[in-house]
């Protein structure tokens, strides 16, 4: 009765089961795009998901590529502009799930998306902020759901960007009209949740076949486990169905070029 | 009133080296073949500003035309890096550029301020991060009514400002439907405005509450049908999603970027 | 989610004497079946909020429920005063209110802040006018860029918006068409929101960019048909322009007004 | 060939022949929209009319009788919300010209329509600034009618609730982003101007029949008439049968109840 996974599949699925059908979750490009819509064909028919492109209550067929494919908007309960998104919807707080991916995360959460080495001469330079840096702080609360590797997990990162708890874990404290921040992060590892006190990410759940070691392996700081640390319950065999689908229509949909007219 | 000119002659007319452009478009109907043409009268020095630079900005900053990127995402949705925009930020490849960097709300209300003939816009933004030690232009104020600290940006008044669209009726009003963006913020908030639309129409078939700008409120209309791709345009043609992880593939080197430009912007006229 | 309720359970539930309501409708979609349920529950103390008392608040005031009023036009549209708040204002009839008057803009803008949940609103507004010595909730800011001084008002946000629209769909989203005024801002901006509506339907119909409320970000959904008469409802029924030139007689008299309150409010049941 | 009409009839189209086709006009309520939308229908017919309801170059059939019948909405190139109409629209500088009445005017071309005697114990409580403040400020520039009374011409309005040249004709100078202000005023008997230098009006045309003694004797000041008074061209024949036309339409139109579905 063991099913076959991938790690990316025990990732996607943990994700999805994350966000419940009364979220109004704005949702980031890439990962938690593939875990809110997982979540919408699975457990949570009636989640609301929201890009920043202006699609309110979207229910695409295929995984968008971009933030605002056609399939988003014809999808739509209605399209609204981009300013009035970031205004109305996310500042005015209608938005209880912000859901971020990153290329950089340290132990308080706080995220990098603009560059790694030094902002005027940079090593790599990333995207940038985006949608993020706001999604951050006026959602009521953020998932992150990012691959683990060290390259990834910092101690500190090299910029923030997005922030979690800041460079001390203190950086909510007492700023009015501010969400919670990250109280989850999910992994192809693990699950980790902030300490209540501290903030600092801890270990909550370490998914099947993962041990300490390979988390402590990928992390680049001195990684906490929970005293009650338990272990993710596994995929069913429709979540992975679903995944799969999804992902399937998805890549036939994003290979073939579109030029016809509709 | 809108002046009806071809695509050549409205980037000639209207858009001058050293100008500030914002050519925007929010992943839908962006100005693709509006850029090709700038490419290709070799417009330089510009101060580019958009949300997302996208491939159309990657091309143009890779072509030369740009001094300075004002933007809040710079990546290929969904595919990873704009390597010409990566270039010329760590390697001044084919020159260095200036960049002043923002958060999308942030410039979603730079532009709404700019529409709205503000000199800046107000929310609540940029806490706890570090892009206002970057960005010289990113302020704090108290609100004189609660003591709130909000983020204070200047707003956006470009030059120049370039979308695409569905379709103009003959006496140049604009429709735009589907992901409207911050398209009929950029062209309230330009001094002068190009739109390229899919085709002139008798009638623009729009509902009682649709996204139409007024001929009076536009400088010059261009017909360039496909002149979003590959973009994409509601209702005319899908996007080319298969081109943009292409794109990956061809900007990562400047010999096959620069090969790319010459066979399909330099060799080809206006879209 | 938006819970249906009776427009009698809806207003009996979410509205409160002592409450802040802004009913809204910029002329078009005017919630008067609500107002008069409001009325007819006897409803006291209430700060109402609105850009244009119009009828519906003269009635309301006429009744007793208003303590303060917020407004920027107080006047019977095309025909003259509005004679109950004129009577309460000159006269303290059937008490004394308190007005606290804006320009449009700036309650335009203050709605649109409140939406975007920010404490004040920014304008170029009240250059040379005497309201702000007479309204201590406008100050003035001086914009850190460009050190321009421009005016500031407080957002709305009110405990309980109340509007009317075209249609609900069974799932509680919402569409409004037309003039839509300040309705979708004054929702957003509010704590609770009742919505009447003509008809509750399988499909709103909507096209593409329709302004539409989903059902999550509203309270209540009632459904009034004929609920804004005699204001109107685009696509349903007009404005009845005779009966607004009639109230100007109506309302001019106290014992009249009553009189009609007692036959066309208390009398009748929810519209 | 001397045509028949009355002092109203002579305001209205002395009014509407100041807006040209190239204008976008912000038209308030009442005596302004009459002018406009005669305008229209005479030799402006493709004068943009702006109704601060939100509709955008509207072509109303009759005339409104409020701001937003759903005339102006069915004849509108689009309708957009309030909000839109006076942060874009208007203040962000596309309308060329202001179109108002008022209760009172005074030597500077201020107006108030919110009340007589004092603010706190008024006579009489007026309507309210509605949307002239900025009107009066963001539009390039203002154009007045009103009737001519000693009871509305004074030489000090109680309360300025929207500026014309201030007080002390001043109140424009340095002032960023301000508009030219009231550039005519049209009454029943005459046109005035602002001088160029003091501000003060000044009768620069009388209407035809109109003596100086029926001015003065409607002015609340001691009215100053330009050295070269002209006298205002009469109405055109077909000037007044559009305007006749038109009442007679409105008057159908708003005297029958409007109760059946559409």
């Amino acid at each position: 009765m063991s099913l076959e996974f991938t790690s990316s599949e025990m990732m996607s699925v943990t994700a999805a089961r994350a966000l419940t059908n009364d979220m109004t979750c704005f949702v980031g490009i890439g990962l938690p795009s593939e875990a809110a819509n997982l979540a919408r064909l699975t457990h949570a028919p009636d989640v609301t998901l929201i890009y920043e492109s202006g699609t309110l209550q979207t229910k695409p067929d295929v995984l968008p590529l971009s933030i605002g494919d056609g399939e988003l908007c014809e999808s739509a309960l209605t399209t609204v502009s981009v300013p009035e998104m970031f205004r109305y919807w996310l500042q005015g707080g209608h938005i209880s799930v912000g859901f971020l991916g990153t290329a950089q995360i340290d132990r308080f959460a706080n995220l990098n998306t603009t560059l790694i080495g030094d902002y005027r001469e940079p090593k790599v330079r990333l995207p940038g902020g985006g949608g993020a840096p706001e999604i951050a702080t006026n959602a009521k609360e953020v998932f992150i759901t990012v691959k683990h590797s060290k390259r990834t997990f910092v101690k500190d990162v090299d910029f923030v960007t997005t922030v979690g708890f800041g460079r001390d874990g203190k950086a909510r404290d007492n700023v009015p009209h501010i969400g919670r921040g990250p109280t989850v992060v999910i992994t192809d590892l693990c699950i980790l949740k902030p300490d209540p006190e501290t903030k600092e990410l801890v270990v909550t759940s370490l998914h099947p076949n993962v041990t300490r070691e390979d988390v402590i392996e990928a992390t680049g700081w001195d990684i906490r486990f929970a005293d009650e640390l338990v272990t993710t319950p596994a995929p069913t065999a429709r979540e992975l169905d679903v995944l799969r689908d999804l992902k399937a229509r998805t890549n036939a949909h994003h290979s073939s070029t579109q030029s016809g007219q509709q | 009133m809108a002046e009806f000119l071809s695509l050549q002659e409205a980037v000639s007319k209207h858009i001058n080296n050293g100008d500030t452009v914002a050519m925007e478009g929010f992943t839908h109907l962006i100005p693709f073949a509006a850029g090709h043409e700038i490419i290709r009268q070799e417009k330089r020095d510009l101060t580019l500003i958009r949300m997302t630079p996208d491939l159309v900005y990657d091309q143009m900053i890779g072509a030369g035309c740009a001094k300075k990127l004002i933007f809040s995402w710079g990546g290929n949705p969904g595919v990873g890096s704009l390597h010409r925009l990566r270039d010329a930020v760590e390697k001044g490849w084919p020159h260095q550029i200036e960049i002043l960097e923002h958060s999308h709300a942030a410039m979603a209300n730079a532009y709404e301020a700019g529409a709205a003939g503000l000199p800046l816009a107000v929310l609540r933004g940029y806490v706890g991060s570090d892009l206002p030690k970057v960005n010289d232009q990113i302020k704090f104020i108290e609100c004189p009514f609660t003591g709130e600290r909000l983020a204070a940006v200047p707003s956006v008044r470009p030059d120049v400002a370039v979308i695409h669209a569905q379709r103009a009726d003959r006496k140049g009003n604009v429709l735009i439907e589907g992901i409207v963006g911050i398209q009929k913020e950029v062209v309230l908030a330009a001094k002068r405005s190009i739109v390229t639309v899919e085709e002139v129409v008798d009638d623009l078939g729009a509902s009682v509450n649709a996204c139409v700008l007024p001929s009076w409120a536009i400088t010059a209309i261009a017909e360039a049908p496909k002149g979003a791709k590959p973009s994409y345009a509601l209702g005319y043609y899908d996007r080319d999603n298969a081109f943009y992880k292409d794109w990956d593939g061809i900007a990562r080197d400047r010999d096959t970027f620069q090969a790319w430009l010459k066979e399909n912007v330099f060799e080809k006229g206006a879209a």
